[in-house]
């Protein structure tokens, strides 16, 4: 191996530890922007290093040279003009087409190897899962924007078409394993390829159409994955080992975030592929109006809590009925202590009795000055980064501000006017007034289904760990 | 302009005023002139001077009664000096006599104390919530005064004093209120009422609850009266109960009926001397007597308590007045009263006429 | 099995089970930004359209370059473009 | 084998007795017969058969005066029924006439208010701590009995009531025990005492610390008195503060002194009506008449509570009944007083006598 | 590579994923043994597969054969009975030990490899690092053991010899790696290999000899890093695989936990290896009774109480002070929801005022069933196995038991005679009697400094992160 | 440099960067445990040992051989006996 060689391997091997620390970064939100560059700075002297292997190399065609550079620039620019003025609601969607392109481009590296070399495992795998990844991703992207609708859909003959195409699939890759289109470029095995090629974006469709938006994230980071594996993949076909442990770092820490994720969610990433291939949304959650709400994590709650400058507690009669006074004063004197500024709106009825906050607020030591009225409260609700909602339903109504329900006329504490609410209940179940409340469903609402005693204890310790 | 006029009470023990100077700036805002009798507010610890301040006119009884379109008052005033066609609230407890009475002064009257309980837009001018919460914390502050031991526990050098055992009978707004102020004091606190909802309540609050089985929800979200049987199997279990308790403090109350009988004399004879029991109901309590102390032979002091928020005049007060206000605020168009029957909290607060 | 393919294979499982291992307690908040940072670094399969650019010939080739080039680099660029979006809200607010 | 008596209290107002019945048996395992006088325990809600069950015997005053060598007592007991010889236990609070007096009647008197304070050892006998602990708790709970408001904030349907705002001068025993007690309640409670070190102990408690400068750290953990100049300062200062407070209880005390004058009939002037003043070192306050309830002009009621243990006898009693019991078993070998003048404990608190 | 090559690589490549998953398995004490048990089993399986390629081979002596069986049987043998013999306080010292065996072993591979093909790069380092690993650790062992004194030790010509050793052993192996002393088994090379072994093993010497014995730990977990970057070494110098892989992985953790070790006795690793040339133990925490006491973090609180049956809290004035009853409550509620059964014992003159704690406690809402007044918390002690003493000092105080102290005769809470005891307050300062108090630096006692607020949310976020 | 050289060094430095990335929050009471079995790990050198009796002639090859060997060994199986009865004391309790 000459020198040159070994230095641009060694610069690889340098540039997979970036990638390596880039991600160790991101795992706290501290650091996380400082990974990402990191990241990015190491793949930029990855290309780079590869560009000089082409040039040192001095047997490229112009017009290779040319193709190379005008793809580039067209691709980055677009990449570049999305990511710039995509929203920050449709992120997801763009993270899905970027994964898509990945995964298309490492599906054709396996076709250009495949022309030169003929076929191998690498190769197979590598426009089998690409393909896959491609359409897919694809197909996720289009429903999270609303271009494909994103509740389940199931067609006519997709049971059939689940069953067929992975045997198709698996079929043709035999074939050409076994050399059953002749040597490389060998008509019929083009023939082969392009056939499995085909089969395999069929699969993606068929794979992510019936699942619903709601598991979408879930899907995206799965298919994310895959596209690591197919980059590995063709990382062995062209023996690039930079290739190889980037596309293996993506295949693994996309499965565990992917799993973080169904987690996250409650669900089992077999449930969701499983389910896309039959059931649709309602799995998520438990009753249908559980499953509209939007539903968080201590980890969630913990961060929106920990970044929020200003936030408002409304504590209701969960707060009594789960004894949560203590954990609830702990996590506020936390927040505090971090430069949050908390206070407790206390509505007069809130509770069983009157006073019945102030007896709780009190026993567990929260200084009178940190607690305001109703009016205070919602005068300064706009203002406000985060509302938790702590075991409280009627006095948050928003139905109060509406004839004809039973809590009509009632002042309320406009939690709904903060600019995100948490609640935390355990079930989307009623309260005194026995109605259904919309700000549970409203969507800067997110809500963290638990015994207030031990959702207050958990978030506290999510802040710690999170953001020390 | 309309006037409203604050009455002074005339019942004996009555301390308490219907309106506080804190509220007159309020109602003058609804369109009303205040008046106030000289000395109204005075057993209250609200003097004249400072409803001058808010910007009433102190008068004499005669041109109050004379000169006020609308009387505010707490207990029943005297019949004969309202004239025809007054405005009358108050917290009336009507009885179909009373109602009668008033009814022929042609007296429009509405009566505080029946303001729907489970109605959320109510709540503002529900006088029984407001001046139960004062009785409950007062019967609590009452007991610590009256029993002479600590309430709670402390180890001293001087040896480990033990919390006191405070037992709560009857769960609603006064219950629920004197079982939390006996908790903060320390006290070792047992609630127990016969709707089951009470007992969430009670644990709410982080006393124990006692259950001695049956339950007696009734309607409105109150309880019903039990059946002879049912009422003495209840007395013969607390009986028992009592006698493990240093504090026991009453409040159950059935709508329409008498209180029921739940601490019987043997009940009482059990108790450590020292022992206090506060009947809030007048008539939980085979013994107590309506505003009378009484110790028992075996040292258990036995309180009759059936007007508690009257000994503390300035927090029921306040309160009251603020629930008078939201109801003057609630019925009151541009200044005058806008009756209307149809109105479900008008139509259960208005006990005689109708036409202003 | 070449000696290349086993060294290869060494790294492939040795990366696999440093990707496994660098995802650590992450919060739920940093998921997407996650996932997005993930999805950019298998941008480099842009290393990989550039050296097939190395034996391209013939306009099927160089579509094929040209084609591979510009999806890779929208994955690289966009991507770590969007990454970088994502973690602007967790700049440390001001007065901390 | 020798025998206590326990005296009936002969003060007018003081129903503490020195025994209880729970330390009996303590008395008994340690060697001495225990006597009672008739109806001793009564006004603390211990009844004689209390006392016999514990294994006592009641006696007529003669029998008790005449047969028992050690007597147990709250009060001074009447010097003339003293007989030579006897061991006297008390709080006696012993003045130079009185010292006089029992010398002469050949008594040997162990006074319990003179227990070092600061020594680890004798904390179990300190009755001073244990009866200021008493009349701490009393007097919070006597302010809030006698405040017609809440002392809680509590947000409600009918207006918001404020916190009560409590003003505690003097941090010692009882002024900690009324401000721990106080904030139990939910009020707001600010403290004041010229120590230094009493700072950090009411903040330890939750409260506010009131800090006017200067500071006063006398001998043996007492404050020592200021200088007529920085007393005149301290009132005047004092009385803009008390102004701002709806409950105000006193008990700054220096030993042998008269208890400073902290709160002035000014400073009472600027206070709400309805607000209440406590004194419990009969002598803070410029109006306060011991053992007297005033309501001054402007409806501030002051109480002059000298002797608050003696209103809360039954805990008063137990708390003290143990220091008697653990200074006998201090000086009792064998169930004989063994007198020892270098033992640092009875040097300080026998206070006349020494060879029994 | 024939196929038997490839497979033998391969249970490598196995067995070194398996002693990744054994470490990980290792981060949580609910998984640990497991993960030893995992890591134990690919050892065997490693092991075999070697012996297998050995056979394989054929080429192996009968005395070859002898001379690893006897050694191995040996090696085994004495192993396996110091580990089953030696006490729970002797095992560091144990490890140092094996840790010396490991490094030895390392740098022989290095000298056989040297006699075989010379020196090389890999080769030098092995037998450098080995070497210092084999003398420092001999030391390290020596020093907990109390065969070598444990205070830092200065000896004369130590500061020249610091600085003459090492530049020795470059020197050395510069001369080595640049074929200085002949080729392989030249006799020339063999003296230079000698010398610089020779020097290597001075250096572990004079390296740790000056570290006083409460770094130990700290300095045992760097050699054992050191051994492990001398097995990669050796690997590199035998072309295994498995010794690169499982060499790097120790090196590398054994650094991070030497880092992490440091870093929970407040010491830098550059404090204790050039403060070991030059001052000595003192260093370690502020004064000198600090000193003497033994510092606890919040982790080890956690675990202690966490695994604990029996807690009894001993409450005091420095509770109050910090205001923390509602963190002390926060924490003993979590300890009773993992089944410790959690009591508070309070003195009656604890804190300032009668009563005091009672008023705390009360205020967190500590039940009353939870207290236990003084008698009964000293007849239970003997069978606690924490006592979490919180901010008091003396009503624990053991010198009340004797005469002649300023606290004499005044019954105390016994809390030095729990089975071990964790004391939270600010400093070793003293209480309201103003003496100092042994229970502080009881070998028992592991004092947590800090203020008991603070310090309590530590300890109950460090239980929920590590046993949650 | 040779390929194998390489592929060492990759295999290495993946291997650094995985032992660095495999200790998370790991408690202090476990510090001790973790670096027992850390110090197990590396009696992997066992496996060196076996690899040079493959050339081993010679008495004084023997000897070392036998001298590594039982170094080793001892380091094995010493290593994970004390880990395991370190980690003894983590079981699980009865009643939890
Ligand atoms: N203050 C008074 O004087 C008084 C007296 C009587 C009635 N009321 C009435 O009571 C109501 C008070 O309103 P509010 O908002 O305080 O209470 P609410 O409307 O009764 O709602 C309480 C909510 O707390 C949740 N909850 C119960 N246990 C919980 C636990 N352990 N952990 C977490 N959440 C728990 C319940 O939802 P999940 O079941 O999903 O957890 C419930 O929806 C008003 O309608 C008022 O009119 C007031
Ligand atoms: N109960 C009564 O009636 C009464 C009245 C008067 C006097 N005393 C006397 O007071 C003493 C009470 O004993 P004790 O053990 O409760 O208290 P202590 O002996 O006074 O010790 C309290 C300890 O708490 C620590 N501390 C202070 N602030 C702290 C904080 N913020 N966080 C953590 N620790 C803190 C201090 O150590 P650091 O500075 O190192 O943190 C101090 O050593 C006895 O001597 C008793 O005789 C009692
Ligand atoms: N919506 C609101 O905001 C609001 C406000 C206040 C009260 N309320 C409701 O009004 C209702 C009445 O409250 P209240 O305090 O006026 O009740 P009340 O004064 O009529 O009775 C007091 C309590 O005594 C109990 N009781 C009756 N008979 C009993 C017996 N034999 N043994 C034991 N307990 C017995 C009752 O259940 C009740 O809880 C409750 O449901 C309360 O929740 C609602
Ligand atoms: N070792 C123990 O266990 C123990 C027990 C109880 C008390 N003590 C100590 O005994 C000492 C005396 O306590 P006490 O309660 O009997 O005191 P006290 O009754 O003599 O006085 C009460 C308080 O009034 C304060 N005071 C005096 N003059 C004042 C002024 N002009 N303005 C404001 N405040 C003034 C004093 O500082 C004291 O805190 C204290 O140091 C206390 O800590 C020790």
């Amino acid at each position: 191996m000459s020198a040159f060689d070994a230095a641009i391997r060694l610069v690889y091997l340098a540039v997979a530890s970036c990638f390596v620390l880039g991600l160790h970064l991101m795992n706290s939100p501290v650091t996380a922007r400082r990974g990402n560059l990191l990241s990015a700075g190491a793949m930029a002297v990855a290309v780079a290093a590869t560009v000089v292997v082409l040039a040192e190399a001095g047997v490229v065609r112009p017009w290779a040279w040319g193709a190379l550079a005008a793809g580039t620039a067209l691709g980055a620019g677009v990449g570049l003009a999305l990511a710039r003025r995509v929203l920050m609601t449709a992120m997801p969607q763009l993270v899905s087409l970027f994964n898509a392109v990945g995964g298309g481009a490492a599906a054709l590296i396996g076709v250009h190897d495949f022309t030169r070399h003929g076929a191998s495992l690498p190769v197979v795998l590598d426009v089998v899962i690409g393909g896959v990844t491609f359409s897919g991703s694809l197909v996720a992207s289009g429903k999270l924007q609303g271009l494909v609708p994103g509740r389940p859909i199931v067609f006519p003959g997709a049971r059939v078409l689940t069953v067929a195409l992975p045997l198709a699939m698996a079929a043709l890759s035999v074939l050409l394993l076994t050399g059953g289109g002749g040597g490389p470029g060998g008509g019929g095995g083009v023939a082969l390829l392009a056939g499995l090629a085909a089969a395999s974006l069929a699969f993606g469709v068929t794979m992510v159409t019936p699942i619903g938006g709601a598991d979408m994230p879930v899907v995206i980071s799965l298919l994310n994955a895959f596209t690591g594996t197919a980059v590995a993949m063709a990382g062995f076909a062209l023996g690039n080992t930079v290739l190889i442990t980037a596309g293996a770092l993506v295949g693994a820490s996309g499965a565990i975030l992917t799993k973080l994720m169904a987690d996250a969610m409650n669900r089992s990433l077999g449930n969701i592929i499983a389910g896309g291939f039959g059931t649709g949304d309602e799995a998520a959650g438990g009753s249908a109006a559980q499953g509209r709400a939007r539903s968080l994590s201590a980890d969630d709650a913990a961060i929106q809590l920990a970044y929020a400058a200003k936030v408002v507690v409304v504590p209701g009669y969960g707060l009594a009925a789960a004894q949560a006074q203590h954990q609830l004063h702990d996590l506020a004197e936390l927040l505090e202590r971090r430069g949050v500024d908390v206070f407790y709106a206390v509505h007069p009825v809130a509770g069983r009795m009157p006073g019945h906050m102030n007896v709780l607020l009190a026993e567990a030591g929260v200084p009178y000055d940190r607690l305001a009225d109703m009016e205070d409260a919602n005068a300064a609700m706009p203002q406000t980064d985060v509302a938790l909602v702590v075991g409280a339903n009627d006095v948050v109504n928003p139905a109060a501000r509406r004839p004809g329900s039973a809590v009509s006329g009632m002042p309320i504490i406009d939690a709904d006017r903060a600019r995100s609410v948490i609640v935390v209940k355990r079930s989307m179940g009623h309260g005194y007034a026995g109605i259904d409340n919309e700000l549970y469903t409203a969507p800067n609402t997110g809500m963290y289904f638990a015994d207030a005693k031990k959702a207050l204890s958990d978030i506290t310790a999510a802040v710690k760990t999170l953001v020390g | 302009m309309l006037s409203i006029g604050i009455v002074k009470e005339t019942i004996a023990g009555e301390r308490r005023v219907a309106i506080t100077p804190d509220v007159v700036p309020r109602l003058r805002r609804a369109g009303l002139r205040v008046l106030v009798e000289a000395g109204a507010g005075a057993a209250a610890w609200f003097p004249d001077s400072a409803y001058g301040e808010a910007g009433a006119e102190i008068t004499g009884a005669d041109e109050l009664y004379g000169g006020a379109e609308i009387l505010a008052c707490v207990d029943r005033p005297r019949t004969d000096r309202l004239r025809a066609g007054r405005f009358l609230i108050g917290l009336l407890h009507p009885d179909a006599a009373y109602t009668g009475e008033l009814a022929a002064a042609q007296v429009t009257a509405a009566s505080l104390d029946r303001v729907p309980r489970t109605l959320s837009a109510a709540q503002a001018m529900d006088a029984l919530t407001s001046q139960e919460n004062v009785a409950g914390y007062r019967a609590a502050v009452l007991a610590a005064h009256t029993y002479e031991r600590f309430f709670p526990l402390l180890v001293t050098a001087a040896g480990t004093a033990p919390p006191a055992r405070v037992l709560v009978l009857g769960a609603g707004v006064a219950g629920l209120s004197a079982i939390g102020t006996a908790r903060r004091l320390g006290a070792v606190v047992t609630g127990y009422d016969i709707r089951p909802e009470a007992r969430a309540e009670i644990a709410s609050l982080g006393a124990a609850v006692l259950d001695l089985g049956g339950e007696g929800a009734g309607e409105g979200g109150y309880a019903r009266t039990l059946s002879e049987h049912e009422q003495q199997a209840q007395r013969d279990e607390l009986g028992r109960q009592v006698a493990r308790h240093d504090i026991v403090i009453t409040t159950a109350r059935v709508p329409g009926g008498r209180p029921p009988l739940l601490v019987t004399e043997t009940g009482l004879k059990d108790m450590r001397p020292g022992s206090v029991v506060i009947d809030l109901a007048c008539g939980n309590v085979e013994t107590s007597r309506p505003e009378e102390t009484l110790v028992t032979g075996n040292g258990v002091t036995v309180i009759g308590a059936g007007n508690l928020p009257a000994t503390m005049p300035a927090a029921a007060s306040t309160a009251y007045a603020h629930n008078v206000c939201a109801f003057l605020e609630h019925v009151l168009r541009d200044g005058v009263p806008a009756l209307d029957r149809t109105d479900e909290i008008q139509a259960a607060v208005i006990i005689t006429g109708g036409a202003a | 099995m070449s000696v290349q393919l086993l060294a290869d294979l060494s790294v492939f499982v040795l990366s696999l089970l440093l990707g496994f291992e660098v995802i650590g307690r992450v919060p739920t908040t940093l998921h997407t930004p996650l996932m997005s940072a993930a999805n950019s670094v298998h941008g480099i399969v842009l290393a990989g359209a550039v050296i097939i650019a190395l034996t391209a010939d013939g306009v099927l080739g160089y579509a094929l370059v040209f084609v591979t080039a510009a999806f890779a680099a929208m994955n690289v660029v966009g991507g770590y473009v969007v990454t970088d979006r994502m973690l602007e809200m967790f700049q440390p607010r001001g007065e901390k």
